[in-house]
């Protein structure tokens, strides 16, 4: 394997039980990496409980931006023994694992520091993690200063003396880590530090919920589902700045009927959820394709059938919301890969459902919610995001027809005119009906739309050398691993199509699949259910699916693994 | 009343169907409050009473079975420039609905919510509803319901409801009062109505809820809860008219932050475009 | 065209506003006809009201066997003048319409019958059906005898006044067809009657009713959904015969929630319901595909989306049905096109489901349970359906590995072990795990009971001649018409697939179509969704895909007239 | 007690939890009241209460989040030999469950329900549950819970449930007699728990419990409803013990016409051959 720490970074892995306080160590380091000029990736794995139990953060440190998890560790730090077990498959010899001898036992190849007994003696045990994160920053090479600052600023509503305790305490790892580099027991490969102060670091719910925001949403009404809950609540923080309407329903149903409610009377709305969550909402759903309302749907996957692993990640619920909601009618579906597409694709949602006035899903999953890395700020030009609505004249009808099927969209107390919603088959004065040659020309309005997306929206494009001959597919947060790990293979004969729009599809799919001599398929689920649509829809069959779904991510390592399998096959 | 009234329209209902006495007294009670038809949001889930919406000239939103109340809150907090009646079934209400009721109540929207309560599902040819009696035997319920019947009032002074009322569509004075009482009340204003199926309900007739309700009396304080509980579960003869007020409470859109210092609806306002920069910013470390 | 009266007997339509006794006259002319011995079928087509608008029965009366509805009317009886712009479409210039003229006015071209004056004459108006229902008898050359015979065992309960009474009505209107028959202005082609007093007359409700119930069904919770309601309908009529509980949930997710516990506990349950509140139990049928719970799902297809159409007939909610449910666990779809096989597939879902531990939809519709003919009756033999239920030993798990993926079941309560049934994924015995090796292997292990499924299931098969070309396919309800069309176009060089088994697909499919020069998909719905299907398991894409999505269904004159032009195409 | 331990298991809650009493509290009853683990089936949804079942060895139904009745009624209902004992959180049994919770009571199945009541969404990190406490600031209840707070007690003796109950785990004593009763109470028994939640609901802990609650007095008479409303729409202190029993009724298995004549389990029946061939046969007219 190619991989050296020099291509692909140093990975620390921050490992313990819930309530330990991994978190605390993962948000000071990534800040100070950061603030240092570091390249910084950060993921979590965690386990469905409050306490207890191993949950582990991933760390790259890289001289170039990364957005992808490597398999091996470099630096593991350890607050519990069960941990090493835990993380068995992804230490190798060259791991450098520390942790508290106390804590962990005599576990041989491990570089004790007696973080405990180091911090009792500054008078707290709870400084341990202070000094943990003081020893990888010096592991690091990360400028003290930076580091102090940061801890001085981070720490000042808590008084001096708390400032001071975690600077001395972090000295102290720091200065440890300085006996253990020189000593050469420990030693990474340089990386390159950036100026990027401009830069941000948020994660995949951050982001999207920032895109919602831009995109105009004003209300979001959800009942909490890992991992759908950090949108909203990221949205709940922040709705006194925002004007925003956030309401926790009793269930999913009365989330996803509340948000077609606010549609209606003007406002754009969305929700968040899971898989289970999105099943009890298919029948809104429905009514959002035959209401023709505009609807922006946050569906966070992970591992299902029913409860499946709360916290884990998946892309199993692709079919799902394909086909959610009975009748027919169309929808679009949008699977964000990086932060930048999370928030382009979340604030870019609310004008598609508002143009094609249909429900549109953001298709995320637990990995890409619960991961950040340093990115550039968002973007906010052009500002404009007006919604479509038309003042209402006395002879206002909802549902008129018109060539591409979309009907102007007013709203009740808007003009002189009424306006209805109605989910029977109605006419276009939103009044039931049961004139069935006015349904043949309802269903026929509907589904028109789907041939003015499918013209509007853009193709996909390829990325790779023009010598081309294999084609590797993934969507959404799978993209950025299978990116990497195709420049790992360094090969001019393959290149990559990375699907964010995932229905309908880019219309140039079609070609690119045709002209290529081997396509392979990568997927985080059992079944490729990306590769079922795409044979669905252009009727290609692939050669190869690379499939994961024990509920982790894909690792740059293992991806480049099984693409040199198939592409020696 | 005129302008309530549909052009030429087929109505559904059975001829003698109680429905037709609820719209009725609705549009009159509409025109007498001097309600704009634009400024009026019908809403209603899936049933014969369901339909009610597509028989008045208003802006309507006739959604899902059972999933009336839902929009009907959000239209009100989108807007609370709205006024957003529910006119719904009992099925539709406190069966496939029962969770919206629930937690509708403890939200205490602006809403006034008409449930056409005729102890059956007329739309579905005559199952059983929750509010069916002991014994009412359908082709479902063939050896007659069992089930305790949902006692609407008793839940809604339960959850400390803010209006609660139940009327009969055989006393069409009453009705009007008190639809009237309840779309000026501010908050939830349930008025759940008596109201005869002629086709699937041969049991609780017009003429029998004649025989059957009674008017509470003048001297009647519905703002005692404890008093109001007690009434709530009196049934044959069952009272009617206001059975609770609770003690004044703020509204689900009063209570929004949103609403705390500007009472714009929330189409009229923009992205705040600099605040969102902020934040942005605020992330750059 | 073809189509003669001789060989596609005669089609007869009473029509008129619901409630206006359409349904008497109905129930007592198909009756007479098939104990006078002809071929009788019927189909009904409503509006979502229960007075007024305008509801039609189509009656077939033929030599042989049908199946199928026909477009031509070629005796209508019109109980109000509404009907007449209602069936337009269907009435050509030898239609011969039958009304009252002080009902209808003074419509040209109707066959005058006082009606209404004829039965105030007998001393009730109410006679006016009967009347209808004699004269009709009389136009079709019913024996009398069979006639008055039929009529006095039926009203026999109600005094023998009644009797008298509806006997001489009948007789009036029996009579009065004689006039009409010799003055030679209403003339029918004979249709040859047969001896078959042996056969049945159900509906497509009963018979999935009945076929549940020889599957050993005990259980059935539900909410009241047009038209899933017939199946739980009979089932209470029938309750005490056949130790059935018989609930009417609160709502469908109580619906399937409660049919899984009940087979929990031991029972084999089902649910009845249509496209809504099927969407609404999705999170339910991923619980069963989680639990490895078998259950039983009738859902009776409608136009949607959301409320649609509820009184209508539409083949829309098939991809809901494939994909219903977040996460991915095998399912079982059937199709029945057929009373016949309409009892057996339902029969067969509870020995599936419980065999293979999966959710079973028997996916009909709206026109199928709705329409009845005379038919064989079902045979009962074999009588064994033993549910497979272990007793279970101290050792028992509930989810034990296994090379075919199916673990024997046990319930609580019957042997000395413990039985679990978790919702998160879980162990061999159902407790809670986040170890993701073993993760890994629960998904495998349930995967692994559809290629066991496939192998099992039947194949296809093919309807025509040894020369076919051409091979036309449909699913369902509509395979009956279909296969009417195809012997009206007798041609050698077409062939038919009907499929019934619509998931997993039979496996020869792909054979068949690989070989075919030209192939037609027929299906009622807007978005060929069985085409879609065939594609995404075979690759294969129809040249033509004939659709009807108004909310009736498929014709047999239409049906043959679009063939025509794909055949010439 | 040993036989309603489990092996070997690593419990995913926090240490100071309620549910903990609850677990002890419910095993140590089960052995008191001599129930076989085989003849036992716990049931419940998805949340930290949820979990109590894989902690309990006996068999057990863990279904979806709010879920929990629906199944538990049908397996009573299957199999009435069974004793079916519901554990699950307020969320699942209020929030997501309501309207299971409502019809429920309505059906009355002969089902113990006990609701670990900690006034908060604990497994999806602090939510504001039905229960929670006005102005109970959350991370989604930014400015505090200002819906009106669901009252299980005045609800369920709204819709005349037959046991009503309500415990707090810091009184072990009370509790494990009150989880008696209700489980040798025939008919739906509620038992409300009031319980802490240490990671997420700083209001109402252990020791809040304990001091705003209050023991029924011997001289209360839980069979008079419009009492129990009075009590259960006490608040601060809370009344503990049993707020209302209903007069006696039919549980929902004794009303089904299935046991009427024949008090098998239906895992014992067979298909009724000779009935359904001569229902075939009447189809032939
Ligand atoms: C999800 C869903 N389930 C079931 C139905 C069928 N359905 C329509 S109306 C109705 C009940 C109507 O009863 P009620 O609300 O009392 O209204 P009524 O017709 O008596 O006025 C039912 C069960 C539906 N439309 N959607
Ligand atoms: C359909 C669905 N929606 C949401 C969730 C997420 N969820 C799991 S537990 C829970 C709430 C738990 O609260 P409670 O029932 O009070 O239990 P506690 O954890 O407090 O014991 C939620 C919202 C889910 N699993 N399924
Ligand atoms: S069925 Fe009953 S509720 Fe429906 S319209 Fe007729 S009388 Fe009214
Ligand atoms: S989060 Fe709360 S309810 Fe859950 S285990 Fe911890 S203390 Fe108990
Ligand atoms: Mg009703
Ligand atoms: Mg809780």
């Amino acid at each position: 394997m190619t991989h050296s720490p020099e291509a692909l970074g140093i990975s620390i892995v921050l490992a313990g039980e819930a309530g330990q306080g991994i978190q605390t160590i993962e948000q000071l380091l990534t800040k100070i990496l950061k603030l240092d000029g570091y390249h910084v990736y950060a993921t979590k794995e965690y386990m469905s409980r409050v306490r207890g139990g191993t949950n582990s953060i991933s760390i790259r440190v890289a001289s170039k931006p990364v957005q992808a998890p490597l398999q091996r560790i470099d630096l593991l730090v350890a607050l519990d023994e069960k941990v090493l077990s835990h993380l068995q498959y992804r230490i190798t010899e060259e791991t450098i694992i520390v942790g508290d001898p106390e804590v962990l036992g005599a576990v041989p190849g491990i570089l004790p520091v007696p973080l405990r007994q180091m911090a009792s003696e500054l008078g707290n045990e709870m400084y341990a993690n202070t000094i943990a994160l003081g020893l990888i920053s010096g592991l690091l090479a990360v400028d003290a200063q930076v580091m102090e600052k940061y801890l001085s600023s981070r720490f000042a509503d808590k008084g001096d003396d708390v400032v001071a305790n975690n600077i001395k305490a972090a000295g102290l790892g720091y200065d440890r880590s300085w006996t253990l580099r020189e000593s050469g027991e420990v030693r990474f490969s340089e990386i390159r530090k950036h100026e990027h102060s401009n830069e941000i670091m948020v994660n995949g719910s951050e982001a999207i919920a920032m895109g919602a925001i831009a995109g105009g949403c004003q209300c979001i009404t959800s009942y909490p589902m890992t991992p759908g809950t950090g949108v909203i609540t990221f949205m709940a923080q922040h709705q006194h700045d925002f004007n925003l309407v956030v309401e926790q329903a009793e269930d999913e149903i009365a989330a996803i009927n509340m948000a077609l409610g606010a549609w209606y009377a003007g406002a754009r709305a969305m929700v968040t959820t899971s898989g289970g969550g999105f099943a009890l909402m298919t029948e809104g759903v429905s009514l959002a394709g035959m209401l023709e309302m505009p609807v922006v749907i946050h569906l966070a996957q992970r591992p299902g059938p029913a409860t499946g692993l709360p916290t884990r990640t998946e892309q199993g619920d692709l079919e799902l919301a394909l086909y959610a909601g009975h009748g027919e009618f169309p929808r679009i579906i949008l699977a964000p890969e990086s932060l930048q597409s999370a928030f382009a694709v979340s604030r870019q949602a609310f004008d598609l459902a508002d143009r094609y006035q249909v429900p549109v899903i953001i298709l995320s999953d637990q990995y890409l919610v619960d991961t950040y890395y340093n990115t550039a700020a968002f973007a906010l030009d052009p500002r404009e995001t007006l919604p479509s609505i038309v003042e209402t004249t006395e002879e206002y009808q909802r549902y008129q027809f018109t060539p591409d099927g979309i009907s102007p969209r007013g709203i009740p107390g808007r003009g002189l005119g009424l306006v209805g919603a109605d989910s029977d088959e109605h006419d276009e004065a939103a009044h039931i009906t049961e004139d069935l040659d006015l349904r043949v020309k309802m269903v026929d309005k509907r589904l028109r739309k789907l041939g003015r997306i499918k013209e509007e929206l853009p193709a996909a494009g390829l990325e790779g050398h023009k010598d081309w001959r294999t084609i590797i597919i993934s969507w959404g947060s799978v993209n950025p691993i299978v990116r990497e790990a195709v420049a790992e293979l360094n090969r001019n004969d393959v290149a990559q199509i990375a699907i964010q729009q995932v229905y309908p599809l880019p219309a140039d799919l079609h070609q690119y699949l045709k002209k290529a001599d081997r396509t392979i398929i990568v997927e985080s689920n059992a079944t490729s259910q990306m590769g079922n649509l795409i044979l669905r829809e252009t009727g290609h069959t692939f050669q190869h699916a690379i499939l994961k779904y024990n509920g982790l991510p894909f690792t740059v390592e293992e991806l480049v693994e099984n693409l040199r399998q198939c592409l020696l096959a | 009343m005129m302008h309530f009234d549909m052009e030429k329209i087929d109505i559904a209902w059975c001829p003698g169907c109680g429905n037709f006495g609820i719209l009725n007294v609705l549009k009159r009670t509409l025109v007498d409050l001097k309600i704009r038809p634009q400024d009026l949001v019908l809403v209603s889930g899936i049933g014969q009473a369901a339909k009610t919406p597509h028989y008045i000239k208003a802006n309507f939103f006739n959604g899902l079975h059972g999933r009336a109340l839902p929009p009907a809150t959000a239209i009100k907090a989108v807007n609370p420039e709205l006024k957003v009646i529910v006119t719904s079934g009992d099925g539709d209400m406190y069966g496939e609905g029962g969770n919206h009721f629930i937690h509708a109540i403890r939200r205490n929207p602006d809403l006034t919510v008409i449930v056409h309560n005729n102890m059956v599902y007329g739309l579905t040819k005559g199952q059983a509803s929750p509010t069916s009696q002991l014994g009412f035997v359908t082709p479902l319920q063939v050896d007659g319901v069992f089930e305790e019947p949902f006692n609407p009032l008793a839940v809604a002074v339960a959850l400390n409801a803010s209006f609660v009322a139940r009327t009969s569509i055989h006393d069409l004075a009453l009705t009007q009062k008190l639809f009237a009482q309840a779309i000026q009340h501010k908050g939830f204003a349930l008025v759940d109505t008596f109201t005869p199926c002629v086709s699937f309900n041969k049991v609780n007739t017009r003429q029998w809820y004649q025989e059957h309700t009674y008017i509470v009396g003048d001297d009647y304080d519905p703002q005692d809860r404890n008093e109001a509980f007690k009434k709530a579960v009196e049934a044959e003869p069952w009272p009617l008219g206001v059975i609770y007020k609770s003690p004044a409470k703020a509204s689900f859109e009063e209570n929004l932050p949103v609403y705390k210092n500007n009472k714009q609806p929330l189409i009229d306002r923009r992205v705040q475009w600099e605040k969102l920069e902020a934040l942005i910013e605020s992330k750059k470390i």
